[in-house]
């Protein structure tokens, strides 16, 4: 793993400016690329303009809500355990890691917990649907580089986890199976069972990945010391997550807050990597989903007996209050700021999502690049379409 | 085509070209919401694999495509780009709404940013319930539209006057037509999609 | 840009040492050696979070103060209104019984004295601590000074909150429309903005709420055992 | 021609030359483009392929072909029509004389010029024409961008191509294609004879950069950035719909196919059946019932060296624009002079 040398990343930041004034002695006529709503590239309806000099951007701004379906306005006026239902389709794709901050949120405004059991199943079930989230960023990665296979066995190797997930709560990725206080109901026979195979293959799938992908030298001199963000301005746009982590900071949530989940049961390590490039996200969301089959795998022999949710009133009302809770999703930090005025619903739900802050340096990231790595950065920022419109 | 206008196409190179056009339906690549990443399963993984079906995921064009899954919620801001590129698509072209964002505003029914219904912008053939509906009822969807067009009229289709009929709505005319007077002349049955699971077709 | 520096005071180092909710403390403490007065409120949930509610003049200098405290990442921005919605709560609980709407304004934590507020939140990731930031927005004249020069992403926050809630924010590089498209009138997250589906047809999941008749009606109240609204 | 009973009158001849042409160059696509891209793809990728059409998805082809028939043909509106609606049709002519010079048998040849391989290097470059005009015809900015990144990197490609053949010609003494099979199946190398002298041997940093050259010159994966799905939506055909995409279609797939022959030709020993040459000195002692073998014998190689093209294209992700450059100018081009020279040493000393 060569560290680019400092001196490295400062002559790539300003080659970065260079570049974008170079062309103005030459007064060539820029043209205005549209990487429209619908572009393979974007996970969705993202569109970027760019105004080109030749191949190289000279100023990208993406412009956003064409996936807006004004989250916060429909949790004023739905019931708390309907909010759930609607949260968890904003990150589509870890749809579990969803519910699990609002839920908590409000557990800590009716200073209520849930029992053990549920606070360790919730755990497994938050880093499955890291797993599925991160296996299909690995894969999809492939695509955008122009690889076609690797998707191919992302799929195939995601199937595994969402039959789990599906299996424990009916829905292969939208469960809705978080209750305030608990879980909606305990997990079937075998399961544990089931789950410590599934995570044996996923581990393969990850080592395949690792010599398919990450090993091949097209695929390196296309991501190395390709978008490189520097710490200080990863944490003044409020990167989060493995874009944070990737640029050297090391931050994580589960394991810097105590919360009412069992990460802190299992042992296992926090991974940054100091380059900060396109390279090196992705090689540190491929060291995550390792680390998250070994949470679960720790998990599974923890799982303590007892009862699977604590008694709660039939008609919730929350107290007065605010609360914020905010965990590590697979995107990133995803946070909920709870006002409540001890109705059946919230009074106001802000919710702060990960790829929305993810996704705000893309205009100071693109500016100086040539159009292949806009795909390139983009696809190592990693967002859900979801996620930065809400 | 001269022939298929004036509908005199022989029936058995209707129904060849009919076979053609519903074996190999190529789809582009284009999701907008969860229900994307099951259309993704559907088309990009082994388990789920459409390819087996006839449908090709590989263009990345509208032009070069014949049918497009609409899959996910269709914003206002989103609408007007749902609608050019239908366009954009040459002729003999099909929808699939998929999911009940796109068949009709599914969760964010009170939104005020989403388009109740994809039908409202482009005509959809085949509606796939669910949120997100699975990748086999996708598939379902598919062989449901594959059905379609290997019963569908291509001379009332291009004609473009009435959007879709079947084979034996137009003999069913013809035969009316011919019949004498005193035989009561049903109209032709309007486009009536089919939903997923809702029985067979004719 | 280089860390600033903060030699002047040392009261920092020690805040540091204090255990549990004294370091929360020590924050306050520090912000208010900083920007004096201008701290109104602050809230401390011990060993959990805490608010701090400025006065509107100093909205930016509280930015700058708690950059240079260690505060450096930039969470999130967004607004409050605190309007009771003049539409109804959209799922009134079927057991009570229904009470006029309440018009009265209460704030939140750290109370307030107008309709709007504006709150972000900064992290400190050395310290594993996080603090939210209010501040009052003047009813007649709904801006704010903008963060954007402080922190460069709350650019994107502040358009976003600008065409939520209406609320201005001078010193912003272009306060543009963020997700709804340029022509929509009207700012949706108010209180007072009506979901138009809403009103034409009540909310199809809604159950008529009638005891069952097996159910004695002693015990806790008449509610069908599934609520109106419940998980639907 | 095949010197029959019967003298076939001229018109004769030159019929049998267009169907062969035909035959030469759709039936390769045709297999290429279901057995490849729709079978071995899906089969790489743990799937199955069409299945439906017919058994096994054999008559998917026909379903294809049955549907772009129907597709409507549509123009852009900014479009220069004429040059738009010409550009697919160049492609598929350099394809076509590009089959021209490949021999099938010792007397089954569309033409047998004594410079062949010149002009079959020279007709590889008009495809590029093609692609250019198809960019910027279409009025659209993504074709603009792949027409000229295609034009770059075609150009790149073409000297490594001309250089690795040049070590070929060099060994083989002569630019007919006809002597140069002769010269691969007779010849022996430090006196073992047995299975003749294949210039894939000697010149195996040739046939390397030879098959790198092509798989550039057909835009396929590691150099597939005129076509970048998920970059440039579908770069220069991104317009284009109906029959005039088929023809780019069938093109991309018949070059493929085409420049496996003539791979085979120069590196695996063209028609000569691999380790029995029965002792033939030169071309007149061939039987006539080679003319028969022969073209089946190409057949089965041209697919060998397709399925390794088509083996890179499904796995390897994609170049970048400047990487592609620098891998042409900077390595491919050295190492084929190098190789030109060394290949003059050996024969100047031997």
């Amino acid at each position: 793993m060569t560290v680019l040398s400092d001196r490295q990343q400062l002559s790539y930041i300003a080659s970065q400016a260079a570049d974008a004034r170079l062309n103005v002695e030459l007064e060539t006529e820029g043209m205005t690329l549209n990487i429209g709503p619908q572009h393979p590239a974007t996970h969705g309806t993202l569109r970027i303009i760019c105004r080109l000099d030749g191949e190289q951007v000279v100023w990208a701004e993406p412009s956003c809500g064409y996936m807006h379906r004004g989250y916060e306005k429909l949790t004023e006026v739905r019931t708390f355990p309907q909010v759930t239902t609607l949260v968890n389709r904003i990150d589509w794709l870890g749809s579990f890691a969803n519910e699990v901050p609002f839920i908590l949120a409000a557990e800590k405004l009716m200073e209520i917990e849930a029992p053990p059991r549920a606070q360790v199943i919730r755990t497994i079930l938050f880093e499955l649907s890291r797993i599925a989230n991160v296996s299909l960023f690995l894969g999809d990665l492939g695509v955008q580089m122009g690889a076609i296979t690797p998707v191919f066995l992302a799929f195939r190797d995601r199937e595994y986890v969402l039959n789990l997930i599906e299996g424990a709560t009916g829905g292969r990725f939208h469960p809705n199976f978080d209750r305030i206080g608990g879980l909606k109901d305990d997990l079937p026979a075998g399961w544990i069972a089931e789950t410590k195979q599934v995570m044996v293959k996923l581990r393969e799938f990850c080592d395949i990945i690792e010599d398919l992908l990450f090993g091949n030298e097209i695929f390196q001199s296309r991501m190395r010391g390709i978008g490189i963000i520097p710490a200080d301005v990863a944490k003044d746009y409020g990167l989060s997550g493995a874009n944070l982590r990737a640029s050297g900071v090391d931050y994580d949530l589960r394991r810097d807050q105590d919360i009412a989940m069992a990460w802190d049961k299992a042992d296992w390590k926090v991974w940054t990597h100091p380059d900060g490039d396109s390279f090196a996200r992705c090689w540190i969301r491929l060291q995550e989903t390792r680390e998250s089959c070994k949470i679960v795998e720790q998990l599974l022999d923890q799982v303590p007996a007892g009862p699977i949710m604590t008694k709660v009133p039939r008609i919730i009302k929350v107290p007065e209050g605010e609360a914020w809770v905010s965990t590590e999703n697979p995107l990133g930090e995803m946070g909920y700021y709870v006002v409540s005025k001890g109705d059946l619903g919230p009074f106001r739900v802000k919710i702060r999502s990960a790829s929305f802050n993810n996704i705000s340096i893309v205009p100071w990231a693109l500016t100086g690049v040539y159009v292949p790595d806009i795909i390139t950065i983009l696809a190592s920022l990693y967002f859900i379409l979801g996620d930065i419109d809400r | 085509m001269g022939l298929v206008d004036k509908g005199r196409m022989p029936a058995s190179l209707t129904k060849l070209f009919n076979m053609s056009r519903s074996y190999s339906l190529w789809v582009y690549q284009w999701g907008l919401a969860c229900c994307a990443i099951e259309m993704g399963a559907a088309f990009g993984s082994p388990r789920y694999d459409v390819m087996r079906l006839g449908v090709i995921p590989l263009p990345a064009s509208p032009r070069q495509a014949d049918f497009v899954c609409i899959s996910g919620t269709v914003t206002d801001k989103m609408a007007p780009a749902v609608r050019r590129l239908w366009e954009q698509m040459p002729e003999p072209k099909y929808a699939i709404s998929m999911g009940s964002c796109a068949n009709c505003g599914g969760p964010y029914w009170d939104s005020y940013s989403v388009t109740k219904g994809v039908d409202q912008i482009i005509p959809i053939d085949v509606y796939v319930p669910g949120c997100p509906p699975r990748p086999e009822a996708l598939l379902e969807g598919i062989v449901l539209l594959q059905q379609r067009i290997k019963n569908e009229d291509m001379a009332a289709k291009w004609r473009g006057d009435e959007g879709f009929t079947s084979l034996q709505a137009t003999r069913e005319r013809e035969r009316v037509a011919a019949a004498p007077i005193s035989e009561p002349a049903n109209p032709a049955p309007d486009r009536e999609p089919i939903v997923v699971g809702g029985g067979p077709i004719e | 840009m280089a860390r600033l520096s903060d030699s002047t005071d040392t009261t920092a180092e020690d805040a540091l040492a204090l255990p549990g909710d004294g370091l929360r403390e020590g924050i306050i403490d520090d912000l208010r050696r900083r920007i004096g007065d201008a701290v109104i409120d602050t809230h401390i949930a011990p060993n959990d979070d805490l608010w701090v509610r400025v006065s509107t003049e100093s909205w930016r200098d509280t930015a700058v103060a708690l950059k240079a405290a260690g505060f450096t990442f930039f969470s999130f921005l967004s607004g409050l209104d605190w309007m009771p919605s003049p539409y109804g709560k959209g799922e009134e609980d079927p057991t009570a019984e229904p009470q006029e709407p309440d018009t009265e304004i209460r704030q939140g934590v750290t109370g307030g004295e107008t309709r709007f507020q504006v709150f972000a939140r900064l992290v400190d990731l050395d310290r594993h601590v996080g603090v939210t930031v209010k501040a009052d927005v003047p009813d007649d004249r709904p801006v704010v000074d903008s963060w954007s020069s402080v922190f460069a992403g709350a650019n994107w926050h502040e358009r976003e909150c600008h065409e939520m809630f209406g609320i201005g924010f001078n010193g912003h590089p272009d306060l543009r429309n963020m997700y709804l498209p340029t022509d929509f009138e009207g700012y949706p997250l108010r209180k007072d903005f009506p979901l138009l589906a809403r009103m034409i047809k009540p909310w199809p999941g809604i159950v008529d709420v009638e005891p069952m008749p097996a159910q004695d009606t002693a015990g806790e109240g008449s509610a069908s055992d599934e609520p109106a609204g419940g998980e639907s | 021609m095949i010197q029959l009973a019967i003298e076939i009158p001229y018109w004769g001849q030159s019929l049998l030359r267009v169907l062969g042409g035909l035959v030469a160059v759709l039936l390769p696509a045709g297999t290429i483009v279901y057995l490849f891209l729709f079978k071995m793809m899906s089969f790489m990728q743990s799937r199955l392929g069409p299945m439906e059409a017919g058994p096994y998805g054999s008559l998917q082809l026909v379903a294809e072909v049955g549907k772009w028939m129907q597709k409507e043909d549509l123009a852009p509106e900014a479009a220069d029509l004429r040059i738009f609606k010409m550009a697919p049709l160049i492609v598929l002519l350099s394809t076509f004389l590009l089959v021209v010079i490949v021999p099938f048998g010792p007397d089954a040849y569309f033409t047998n010029f004594s410079v062949g391989v010149f002009l079959g290097l020279a007709v590889a470059s008009v495809s590029v024409l093609g692609i250019l005009i198809a960019g910027w015809a279409s009025a659209n900015k993504y074709s603009l961008l792949g027409g000229l990144r295609a034009a770059g990197q075609l150009i790149a490609y073409e000297l490594p191509m001309v250089l690795a053949v040049l070590g070929v010609v060099i060994q083989a003494g002569s630019m007919n294609m006809q002597e140069i099979t002769v010269v691969q199946n007779t010849g022996e190398i430090f006196g073992i004879s047995w299975f003749g002298n294949p210039f894939i041997i000697t010149q195996f940093i040739g046939f390397l950069i030879f098959m790198i050259a092509v798989q550039a010159e057909l835009t396929q994966a590691p150099f597939d950035m005129p076509i970048a799905e998920s970059e440039l939506v579908s770069g220069y055909m991104t317009e284009y719909s109906g029959f005039r995409f088929l023809i780019f279609f069938i093109a991309e797939f018949a070059t493929a196919g085409v420049f496996a022959f003539i791979a085979s030709v120069l590196f695996l020993g063209g028609w000569g059946i691999p380790f029995s040459w029965f002792g033939w000195d030169n071309i007149d002692q061939v039987p006539d019932w080679m003319n028969l073998v022969g073209p089946l014998i190409m057949f089965t190689k041209m697919l060998v060296l397709t399925f390794i093209i088509m083996w890179v294209r499904f796995s390897m992700p994609r170049f970048r624009e400047d990487q592609l450059q620098t891998f042409a100018w900077k390595v491919l081009i050295p190492l084929a002079l190098l190789n030109t020279a060394v290949t003059a040493i050996f024969k100047v000393a031997l």
